[in-house]
């Protein structure tokens, strides 16, 4: 089965089959992994003798919104954190055949609150690493930046609107 | 002694606060309001009351409630923790008028040392070095330009009854001031209800040592040595360790001395902290004292043996203090590391929501004060400190180590946290050499985080288990006790899509 | 120093083995058996290898497998933690022809202090004194009558390479010898492969102590104080702790010192026991040496604040001690409780299964060492201790007031613990107070567990949860953000039954 | 509602109605509590201002075979645990007409292992405390005894025999 993934704003494909063993390949890296399950979202991987211990979950503030054909989960390898977003590869038709397009990206709200400013207009390129749109939470002005170089396809908030948390202000691409 | 306290606080200090009292066989109260039904600290007490709706000012902020709460219980003594009201005079005053205990500095002392500018004027009597400046609250922009032309810029304008980080200013020359004045002074004003302000002068890279005091009510005041909290972020503690990688045998003496004879100074029992700047050159100054427990005291704990809950309820009880200054031993080395629901990874960003999953370090050298569970919300009114993390060990460096090790163990699931920016402090290379400032971790956000995470194993582990992870959750992997295996088939939506086994070379 | 170690064991002393290595730096390498692929210590590990079925026989005691491993992996030494090939000088000597490093003694001297009649033949040596009997294995019943009537009956009659209470039979008079003999050869026969007994003089209720000591390859042996180990059930320590409340620093150094005098005399080096008598009148008597680390070594590194693992590492490494007899203090007091899946309510019946949920106690002064997580089904295969809980306070009374306090805080869902057992023993007068022996235990068991528990709001806590659990279950419950409620009608069976409100008094 | 509760071979009656604060009454003991269930299977109660938090857990070792009427949990409540077996109150139509029966009690076997020893003959008296059969489990002998006084009604298993954990071994009235 393929899948395509995107971490940090860039997509991998990764190939998996197999029982008992798994034979995998990572952006054309073949290796095996054998794989346990032992608690809820936990994983023992155990790939050429290496033990890794893997923690899943699907963060609140880095949500998709539900009936997306990708899904962003965090996982948590030996103290080192990963995001890390995992195409449907039915609805992606395979994914085989997809283009690999850098930096699309959704910029959404971490968290419930209030947009202050609006940085970025539409049509306007943006930097990795830029102001894209100021939201108050928890009393702090937080400002959300973009994850990676793009253009602001959408805009989709406007200042002194509340949003939810997970809801999608922006879309990058 | 008491035989039933209230804790006039919530999650991990009032947790905290309740663990002492129950190892002195002392009954635990705990207050919540509506956010905090579910609360770990209201799990942990032995009662438990209800006192009013989400915001702080209107539950854990209104004395008369908790006044009204603690009568109802028969609470003999209340324990403020830190933050919310355990500086607030007013409480102290209540406290005793009711007949209740509090468990702190009397009133009076309180008042002494909240001010800073009358704390700094008592600090000037007891021959204490002082950071230069003011120890009197300033009328005008222009009577801070005199002041601050005399000291020499950079200086920073200060909220008198300040802290947390609001109500400052930093001034660089004299046509900065007007506005930074009048600017700190309405955030006092906002934040404090006190618009009064002083000037000291700034202070390039100073280093942040606190010395933490124990006093009685029989006039005994000891030290316990030093914390070092220059590991700081928007004027805020992050990281905290006990000794101080500066401090020698000589200084720590004559900085415990300096604290004591302020607290005596100023009448002061119960736990309390002397907060110092030191300079490049080793010179230490006064800057305010806090009249309470400090995040920070596990540190302490851990290299003295103290437990500083208990030592703040014997002397509230009025028993004289178990220890002379002779018998305090500093034993290895602590480090804390607060632990909050944030993400480093978008500007600290703070990240309430359910904790989905949790696995706490453990072990030799590893201590865990957490007010959070598994299953549980954190909620979006309050501070979002989840947990602190203590590690010791027998020096500095494997007290470290300790940490590095304790912080990979530890998992948060389903909020962000700061976890993975804790390993970041710990891998860097002044932080490990003990070359701590208030300026470290600006420079170390300044870099970018390294990006050999891609390069190991872990990356290509991490993604497989995201890709287990949502193929079982469309049903399409089987989690046998062997092992989990993909299936030939997809069984849910009965697509004949077979599985195309690839043709991998075995290793 | 090495690079990378392999763990020739499993539970929680792998894990304990393992986090000292990630502390220093060095790789771990698991090994596990087909019943153990998802036990804690292989999650933890940087490497895992199978080496075999579930039986120990057919994996943790296959040598040749384990050398296999250690070679494959590139691994530089083997640490055997305690239990299986620890006191194998088998494994040790296989290490040695195959240029890998066995983390503890060298196999002359596990020989020599691993047969407790030669061990006793060099305590006669080195002056240390021995409980009365024999140094040398009985050729026959006769001859032990003979020495029990020189030495005076009761007598014990013990398995010269014994261990685990086995081979141990109790002769009160001369003619119960030739069956005990007899009986006692055979069950050393079966679960040593040596049927050699001794005799040893049964003394009265007497006191486990136990000296810790550490050597390394230079000759520098220590001694880091005593641990009481006299809280046992079926000759097997359930708790431990240090120091002694019998011992004072005069009789601690006595037998410190008798305790190094024999390391020396036997070559040893590593971390090692000697195991003490101590009899009413405070005389004390070598019983035997554990040339390994111990269960129970934790008490020791709360109180000396050392890491006996990374101590061995060390020594096993080449390196000298890095500590002096005179720079070892002990600071407090603590104890450890050896957390089992057991069931106290009906025998201590072994109670193997899957922990569908855990939470471990935390917080200032505790210690948890567990080879075990929720979700994780115990093996019927291994032995049943699932984590050691060690507490530390200032002095004894703290360390037992915060043990029941972390009792109190432990939950382990699932499978029945000794948990419950151990709140018993803290609330013995006795045990409170220090009177400690081997038969404090059963004389608790005697007694029926006070029925007060019924009493107090606890039991209608638990009767009211177990049936909102139930009924939760059958669907019948709304359990909402404002709390668990039951619904007017249940929704799941579509029956129209009406919840009968009861008339009741509001309090 | 009312549920018929076995503790310690004992009977004892919970009736539990409400909404919001629920109004119980335990063996005619009024009470009120305010419930929550924080996590699964983990109860924060508040009654009368106590605070008090109850985990729960079907326990192996003493489970009873599925399909029957009553179930028993494990209950620790602030360190101190419960054994309770708690009654369908629809299967015992209510639950109100029932006798309270002293010491009816199914012996189980707590893990898998072998029957060594039967104790016990049918229709002997036993005491509490007497043991009743000898199973080996773990490399242990191990001795199950009677939770309370009663007679042997039935014994279900022959000295030899296998048995699996959970599997009864003796019903005693």
């Amino acid at each position: 089965m393929h899948y395509t993934l995107i971490a940090n704003g860039r997509e991998h494909v990764l190939e998996v089959a197999g029982r008992g063993p798994l034979a995998c390949r990572l952006d054309g890296e073949s290796f095996e992994a054998e794989a346990v399950e032992v608690a809820a979202g936990v994983y023992s991987l155990l790939m050429g003798g290496k033990s890794y211990r893997a923690y899943v979950a699907r963060p609140i503030g880095r949500e998709n919104p539900p009936g997306r054909a990708a899904e962003t989960f965090t996982v948590q390898v030996d103290g080192v954190s990963y995001s890390i977003t995992v195409q449907d590869p039915r609805r992606w038709s395979g994914g085989r055949g997809m283009a690999t397009r850098e930096g699309r990206q959704q910029v959404t709200a971490p968290m419930p609150g209030k947009v202050i400013r609006v940085l970025a207009q539409e049509g306007e390129a943006v930097g990795s690493g830029q102001g894209l749109v100021v939201v108050e939470a928890m009393k702090m002005q937080n400002e959300i930046k973009s994850r990676a170089a793009g253009t602001v396809r959408k805009v989709l908030v406007r200042e002194g609107q509340a949003v939810a948390g997970g809801e999608i202000l922006m879309l990058i691409e | 002694m008491f035989s039933k306290v209230l804790v006039a606080n919530r999650g991990e200090i009032a947790v905290r606060v309740m663990r002492a009292c129950r190892e002195m066989g002392i009954r635990t109260v705990a207050v919540y309001s509506e956010a905090d039904r579910a609360c770990l600290h209201v799990l942990k007490a032995e009662e438990a009351y209800p006192i009013g709706p989400a915001p702080a000012a209107e539950s854990y902020l209104r004395i008369d409630k908790i006044l009204e709460t603690a009568r109802k219980a028969g609470a003999e003594a209340i324990h403020p923790g830190y933050g919310f009201l355990s500086e607030n005079a007013e409480l102290a005053r209540a406290c005793e008028q009711a007949g209740i205990v509090f468990i702190g500095p009397s009133a009076e002392a309180m008042e002494k040392m909240g001010s800073k500018t009358s704390a700094r004027r008592l600090a000037e009597r007891a021959g204490v070095p002082l950071v230069p400046g003011t120890t009197r609250a300033l009328a005008s922009p222009e009577e801070a330009q005199r002041v601050a032309a005399s000291v020499g810029y950079p200086v920073m304008v200060k909220a008198a009854a300040g802290g947390g980080g609001k109500g400052l200013r930093l001034v660089r020359s004299a046509d900065e001031m007007p506005a930074a004045f009048r600017d700190a002074r309405s955030e006092a004003e906002n934040a404090f209800g006190d618009s009064d302000v002083y000037i000291e002068k700034y202070l390039e890279k100073p280093r942040h040592i606190e010395i933490q005091i124990l006093g009685d009510r029989h006039g005994h005041v000891i030290h316990l040595g030093e914390r070092e909290c220059s590991i700081q972020r928007r004027h805020q503690k992050v990281m905290e360790e006990s000794p101080s990688p500066l401090l020698d045998e000589a200084m720590r003496q004559r900085m415990g001395e300096a604290a004591v004879k302020l607290a005596r100074e100023a009448g002061y029992y119960n736990a309390g902290t002397m907060e110092f700047l030191v300079d490049a050159q080793k010179n230490f100054y006064f800057l305010e004292m806090n009249t309470r427990l400090q995040v920070e005291h596990p540190v302490t704990e851990a290299v003295t043996g103290l437990d500083l809950v208990k030592m703040q309820i014997l002397v509230a009880a009025g028993e004289p203090l178990p220890l002379r200054q002779e018998e305090i031993q500093l034993r290895g080395a602590a480090l804390e590391c607060r632990i909050y629901a944030e993400d480093p990874g978008n500007n600290f960003f703070p990240c309430p929501g359910r904790i989905t999953a949790l696995e706490a370090p453990a072990g030799p050298g590893v201590r865990d004060d957490s007010g959070v569970y598994a299953g549980w919300t954190v909620p979006v009114e309050y501070d979002p400190l989840l947990s602190k993390l203590i590690a010791w060990g027998a020096d500095r460096q494997e007290a470290l180590r300790r940490m590095r090790r304790a912080l990979d163990e530890y998992y948060i699931g389903g909020i962000q946290t700061n976890l993975s920016f804790f390993r970041r402090i710990l891998c860097d290379p002044d932080f490990l050499e003990g070359r701590l400032d208030t300026g470290l971790i600006d420079r170390l956000l300044a870099t970018s985080p390294s990006e050999d995470s891609k390069q190991d194993g872990r990356w290509k582990a991490a993604a497989l288990a995201a890709v287990l992870f949502a193929a079982r959750q469309e049903g399409r992997v089987e989690a046998g006790s062997g092992g989990v295996s993909l299936p030939t088939r997809w069984g849910r939506d009965g697509r004949e899509q077979l599985l195309r086994r690839l043709p991998l070379p075995r290793k």
